[in-house]
């Protein structure tokens, strides 16, 4: 009644996967183009914008009262002399080459004071989305589960509450509470050693981390709750449930997997908020990150300064954004296959 | 004699409307049955209650005992060693029905597991895959070990729906419930799946609840049937009696309406 | 011939090819049905006849025009000649119109001159659908009801053919036979031109039929010859197939 | 089959309670910003009181650090967000629908090009651009920061409507509708355009509090509005300078943004259900 095959079937033991590689390859290719091409875009975008700043960029580089050749002095130094298309091409290559230039103002390279930024904004970005997702995994999971009781309910309409509430004032709110009032945290600044001192780092850290945590939780439990809702509703869990898995191991077994996939490239989206958001929470805090060496570039009119963290800012979330589209693909399946057509 | 499934006064309802309502019958071990009725006619919430897998917003009164257990009433963990030991069900839509993500080979692979946890304390390795291709193999499906390393959306239809019935078939489950199981289907393949499906079940035995809407399909597989509508049992019969003289005027209807499909095409069928 | 395929061929670029070489043609008065399964380029088809997509070879000619979709006055004539019935009740209306101005659409776009309302409410009629439908919505009704509607749009300006695309598929038995008779009564002052998969349908209402595979016509004519002596295999599959009622 | 109907049914009690208290909220602010083009309790520029006043009978919030009732600023404050909102929006949707009708319908490639670029748009930071612009435009002026955040709202919106509208043309209504001899343009007016409004307006709704927010942000940045046009993020900015001995002044304009946004989305909520004809059924 049975006829046995004689070979065994061991999953991932034959490749058939090995043919869909090229296919994948392809795919990370043409995912890359298009980055290289975003960076083109935003490189334009940029110097358009910048170009429209008032004044000579030159300026910057003068005293009041400076000479008719102490201004083409400063212009053919900073390259506001030549023609539009070679400044264009001037700037490219000097991206591509991560020469961001010189501050007019520190006469630092722009490079290394960002570098210095980024040891703030980074760890208070990944930690605040961190205890983002800590917060509104299990939250979203339970508000979309447990939907018909009083806690479900209460979860999401109050992440409906965290979307509208803007992230400085939580910060601010964050302040009267837990430095004015419980004295718990310090209501702002930052070690002067920095990482030297991890204690004192993380100390100031911990309010605008959790400000960022909950804040972007409000918003990525709605995501989470309907990518649940979902799974749930779907009929592969009735499939699984009507042949004996428990709700728990139909949860787990295809449930997670699944859910991943629309969460993935939301997860992408909202890391590079929060890196974005970071910008507003320094300046509640008075950390000394990227977004405080943006204001304080526009106000003095530093345009390699504000020219640098722009465009850095923009880097990262297009990798991140990157990074998600190829997880994405790595969980499903389907999309690796769709990989080959034409973009959707 | 006991049944294996005894349906009485099944009353299905939520936020005051009745989907079925007084609803009673029972399957024999080994039994084919069949249920008939159009859309909203209730056939598969009756089907989802016996599995006890409606949702929670949705009230079942009434009694539905399976395999000596009742159903109603019964929390979801007693109710887990029922299904996939006592029924198994075959769902309309295959393509959704499997886990988009996982190959076929492991989501056959996850009831059999199951099966030989509950049979024996320690399976033999290997056990486990060398089931997945056996099934494979029962369901007719070529190249048991490419399919079992593909992805649902990788194989045909059919070919999908083969892989559903030999998932239901891992849990070797005294009662197969098929709901609408060809109706995705085109014809040449929903003959195949119809044959197929026959011929395992009288092969293994099993007791057969196959729901459908169309009569000529359900004709070929079962030998009772019982016409729904609106949620209300109508008739109850052998497919002979009925098909011959239908006691309600609806099911005239229906028996008319396929006889003269069938007439149209002329005798040369089977 | 009302409308004539010769060899036409239709193919998205670089991927499969979806019809080879399909010849056939409907005589006027006549009702063919275009049986096929899943891939069997009928829809396709389909939308070639509709005028929706061009071949990628060969010719389709209505009376002795060639049918040219980038031909605006031809197509105005032929958008008034020829009307679509579609398989899904539910696509095929717009949810947010009221059913007067889903009839009157056709009579509106081909600036068909006349009282509007009354030339819905005689659609109405004929499709047995009441005169107050005029002011509700599509989702106030049953699928069978909403396909009469769709049958109301697509002859209220008197056109020659009617393509149905799956017509009745998606409807219950009960509702089926009654739409299914609709067609019937259709049929006998219009052309009809009845795609579906199924052979029963097609039987019982067809006079010629059109067996398709994989894009290719396996054969054709005489409804009653074909079911009595299917001479390719696919059709004698085809036919085997069908679950009949028990003796 | 069966049971997917009834995931449908909803209790509508619940939408037209979202409807009233979005109306209320929405309405009041509306009334309010009206309100202050005729009369504020105070003269918003000048000293009514001491300095930080806590809250009295004479001023409802206190007074800021110069002695200026806090209500008043509060109120204007109002109208700037009404302002900014209404504003960037109607430059998102008119901009957005625009685009997003015209890559549904163009051919593979200029869409796929146009997906794209919407997609490398959409992940430039809104905030990041509105900075960028408010700094490039000679003073910092509201305009510029309604321009700079009306462009980052029509990218989306325009992403959106190309999906909504690709969903539409799909249906068989669309076929039937063209083949009744409707022209493209026609087919837009009568069936893409009234099928993807609802949607639509919920997100028009969502993109309105987002730029309150944003342009509140960027007041508090110091790059909103110059100080005539009090805004609820500078408000709020001078006020965490003083939140030890006044905690009431950042408190209060928060409270009147989120109820503003909140209301903007509940009142989107609810309409959609209003008028949708097909509301109760889902297919």
């Amino acid at each position: 009644m049975f006829l046995c095959k004689s070979q065994h079937y061991r999953p991932r033991a034959s490749r058939p996967s090995d043919e869909r590689n090229p296919a994948i390859l392809a795919y990370i290719l043409r995912r890359f183009a298009i980055l290289i091409l975003s960076l083109l875009i935003a490189a334009v975008v940029l110097f358009v914008l910048l170009r429209l700043l008032p004044g000579d960029p030159a300026n910057a580089l003068l005293s009041v009262g400076a000479d008719q050749q102490q201004i083409e002095a400063a212009r053919e130094q900073v390259g506001s002399n030549l023609p539009l298309w070679e400044q264009f091409l001037r700037f490219v290559g000097s991206l591509a080459r991560f020469d961001l230039g010189t501050s007019f103002v520190s006469g630092k390279p722009v490079v290394e004071e960002i570098a210095t930024r980024l040891t703030v904004t980074v760890p208070l970005a990944l930690l605040g989305f961190a205890l983002a997702v800590a917060i509104a995994v299990p939250l979203g999971i339970l508000s979309a589960v447990k939907a018909n009781r009083w806690y479900g309910a209460a979860i999401s309409t109050i992440s409906q509450l965290g979307i509208a509430i803007p992230v400085f004032w939580v910060g601010i709110l964050l302040v009267t509470v837990f430095a004015v009032n419980l004295r718990l945290f310090p209501s702002g600044g930052y070690p002067r050693r920095g990482w030297q001192n991890e204690g004192q780092v993380l100390y100031a850290l911990a309010l605008p981390v959790l400000t960022i945590g909950l804040v972007m939780a409000a918003s990525l439990i709605r995501y989470i709750r309907s990518a649940t809702q979902d799974v749930l509703g779907s009929d592969y869990l009735r499939t699984a449930r009507a042949l004996g898995a428990s709700y728990s191991q139909a949860l787990i077994r295809h449930g997670i997997r699944n859910g991943a996939v629309p969460i993935v490239s939301i997860l992408g989206i909202e890391l590079a908020t929060t890196l974005l958001g970071a910008v507003v929470v320094e300046r509640v805090f008075a950390l000394p990150g990227l977004g405080s060496m943006l204001l304080l570039a526009i106000e003095q009119r530093d345009y390699p300064n504000v020219q640098g963290v722009l465009f850095i800012s923009t880097l990262l979330v297009l990798l991140i954004g990157f990074a998600a589209d190829l997880l994405q693909r790595v969980i499903d399946p389907r999309l690796r296959e769709r990989a080959t057509g034409a973009a959707a | 004699m006991s049944a294996l499934l005894s349906v009485q006064g099944l009353t299905v309802s939520t936020g005051g409307k009745t989907l079925v309502s007084d609803l009673s019958f029972s399957i024999g071990s080994g039994e084919r049955m069949g249920l008939i009725g159009e859309s909203g006619s209730g056939k598969s919430m009756t089907a989802m209650a016996v599995t006890g897998l409606l949702p929670a917003n949705i009230s079942v009164a009434g009694s539905i005992v399976l395999d000596g257990q009742e159903v109603v009433g019964t929390d979801d963990k007693h109710l887990n060693r029922l299904r996939g030991v006592a029924t198994a069900v075959v769902f309309q839509e295959p393509l959704t029905a499997l886990d988009p993500l996982m190959k076929i080979g492991k989501q056959i692979g996850e009831p059999v597991r199951r099966r030989l946890a509950r049979e024996q304390a320690h399976a033999p390795r290997g056990a486990v895959e060398r089931e997945v291709l056996d099934l494979l193999d029962k369901v007719a499906l070529p190249q048991p070990e490419r399919i079992a390393n593909a992805y649902p959306h990788e194989v045909s239809g059919g070919q999908r729906q083969r892989v559903a019935i030999a998932m239901a078939l891992a849990c070797r489950p005294k009662l197969l419930i098929a709901d609408e199981p060809t109706t995705a289907l085109d014809v040449t393949t929903q003959a195949e799946i119809l044959k197929l499906l026959d011929g395992l079940v009288r092969e293994t035995g099993m007791a057969l609840l196959f729901i459908s809407h169309d009569l000529p399909v359900v004709a070929q597989v079962v030998e009772r049937v019982m016409v729904l509508r609106d949620g209300v049992a109508l008739e109850e019969g052998t497919v002979g009696d009925m098909f011959a003289n239908p006691a309600h005027d609806y099911t005239q209807t229906l028996v008319d309406a396929a006889r003269m499909f069938d007439e149209a095409l002329g005798r040369t069928g089977s | 011939m009302m409308l004539d395929l010769q060899n036409v061929n239709f193919g998205y670029a670089r991927h499969r090819k979806v019809l080879t070489d399909v010849s056939f043609s409907v005589r006027a008065g006549a009702s063919v049905g275009l049986v096929g399964e899943s891939g069997s380029g009928k829809t396709t088809l389909l939308r070639l006849l509709l005028g929706l997509e061009r071949p990628t070879s060969g010719t389709i000619r209505f009376g002795d025009e060639t049918l040219d979709p980038a031909d605006s006055a031809f197509m105005r004539r032929y958008r008034r000649a020829v009307q679509p019935v579609f398989q899904d009740p539910y696509s095929s209306l717009d949810p947010r119109q009221k059913v007067l101005d889903i009839i009157a659409e056709p009579l509106q776009s081909l600036r068909i001159a006349g009282p509007r309302k009354d030339a819905v409410a005689q659609a109405l009629e004929s499709v047995g659908l009441p005169l107050d439908a005029m002011q509700r919505y599509p989702h106030e009704f049953s699928g069978g009801q909403r396909q009469r509607i769709a049958i109301a749009r697509a002859i209220v300006a008197r056109p020659q053919i009617i393509l149905a695309d799956e017509a009745v598929s998606a409807l219950d038995l009960s509702t089926r036979i009654r739409i299914v008779d609709l067609f019937k009564t259709l049929s006998a002052t219009l052309t009809l031109v009845f795609v579906s998969h199924d052979l029963g349908v097609v039987a019982s209402l067809c006079e010629e039929m059109v067996i398709l595979e994989k894009g290719q016509v396996v054969e054709s004519g005489k409804t009653r010859d074909i079911l009595a002596a299917p001479q390719h295999p696919y059709t004698q599959r085809l036919l085997a197939s069908i679950p009949r009622m028990p003796a | 089959m069966t049971a997917l109907d009834l995931s449908a049914d909803r209790p509508s009690r619940r939408h037209s309670l979202a409807l009233s208290i979005g109306l209320a909220l929405v309405g009041l602010n509306v009334a309010v910003a009206i309100l202050t083009l005729f009369w504020t309790p105070y003269d918003p520029l000048n000293a009514s009181g001491g300095r930080l006043e806590a809250p009295s009978l004479l001023h409802w919030v206190g007074t800021d650090r110069l002695g200026r009732d806090y209500l008043t600023q509060i109120m204007i404050g109002a109208r700037t967000a009404l302002i900014v909102g209404t504003g960037a929006v109607a430059i998102g949707a008119s901009i957005g629908v625009t685009l997003g009708i015209l890559a549904a319908f163009a051919t593979r490639l200029l869409d796929d090009v146009m997906a794209a670029t919407l997609d490398i748009l959409i992940a430039f930071p809104t905030l990041l651009l509105a900075m960028l612009v408010v700094a490039a435009s000679d003073s910092a002026s509201l305009w510029s920061a309604i321009l700079a955040l009306g462009l980052a709202i029509s990218a989306i919106v325009a992403r959106l409507t190309r999906i909504l509208a690709k969903r539409v043309l799909r249906q068989d209504y669309i076929i039937a509708s063209r083949t009744s001899g409707t022209s493209w343009p026609g087919v837009v007016v009568r069936h893409v355009l009234p099928n993807i409004w609802p949607t639509l307006s919920v997100n028009f709704a969502l993109q309105f509090g987002l730029a309150v927010i944003a342009e509140a942000s960027l007041s508090y940045l110091g790059l909103g509005a110059p100080p005539p046009n009090a805004s609820w993020g500078r408000l709020l900015q001078e006020a965490q300078g003083t939140v030890y001995t006044a905690p009431v002044g950042a408190i209060a304009p928060g409270i009147a943004l989120v109820a503003l946004v909140i209301g903007m989305n509940l009142l989107a909520d609810g309409l959609r259900d209003v008028g949708d004809p097909t509301r109760g059924r889902s297919r």
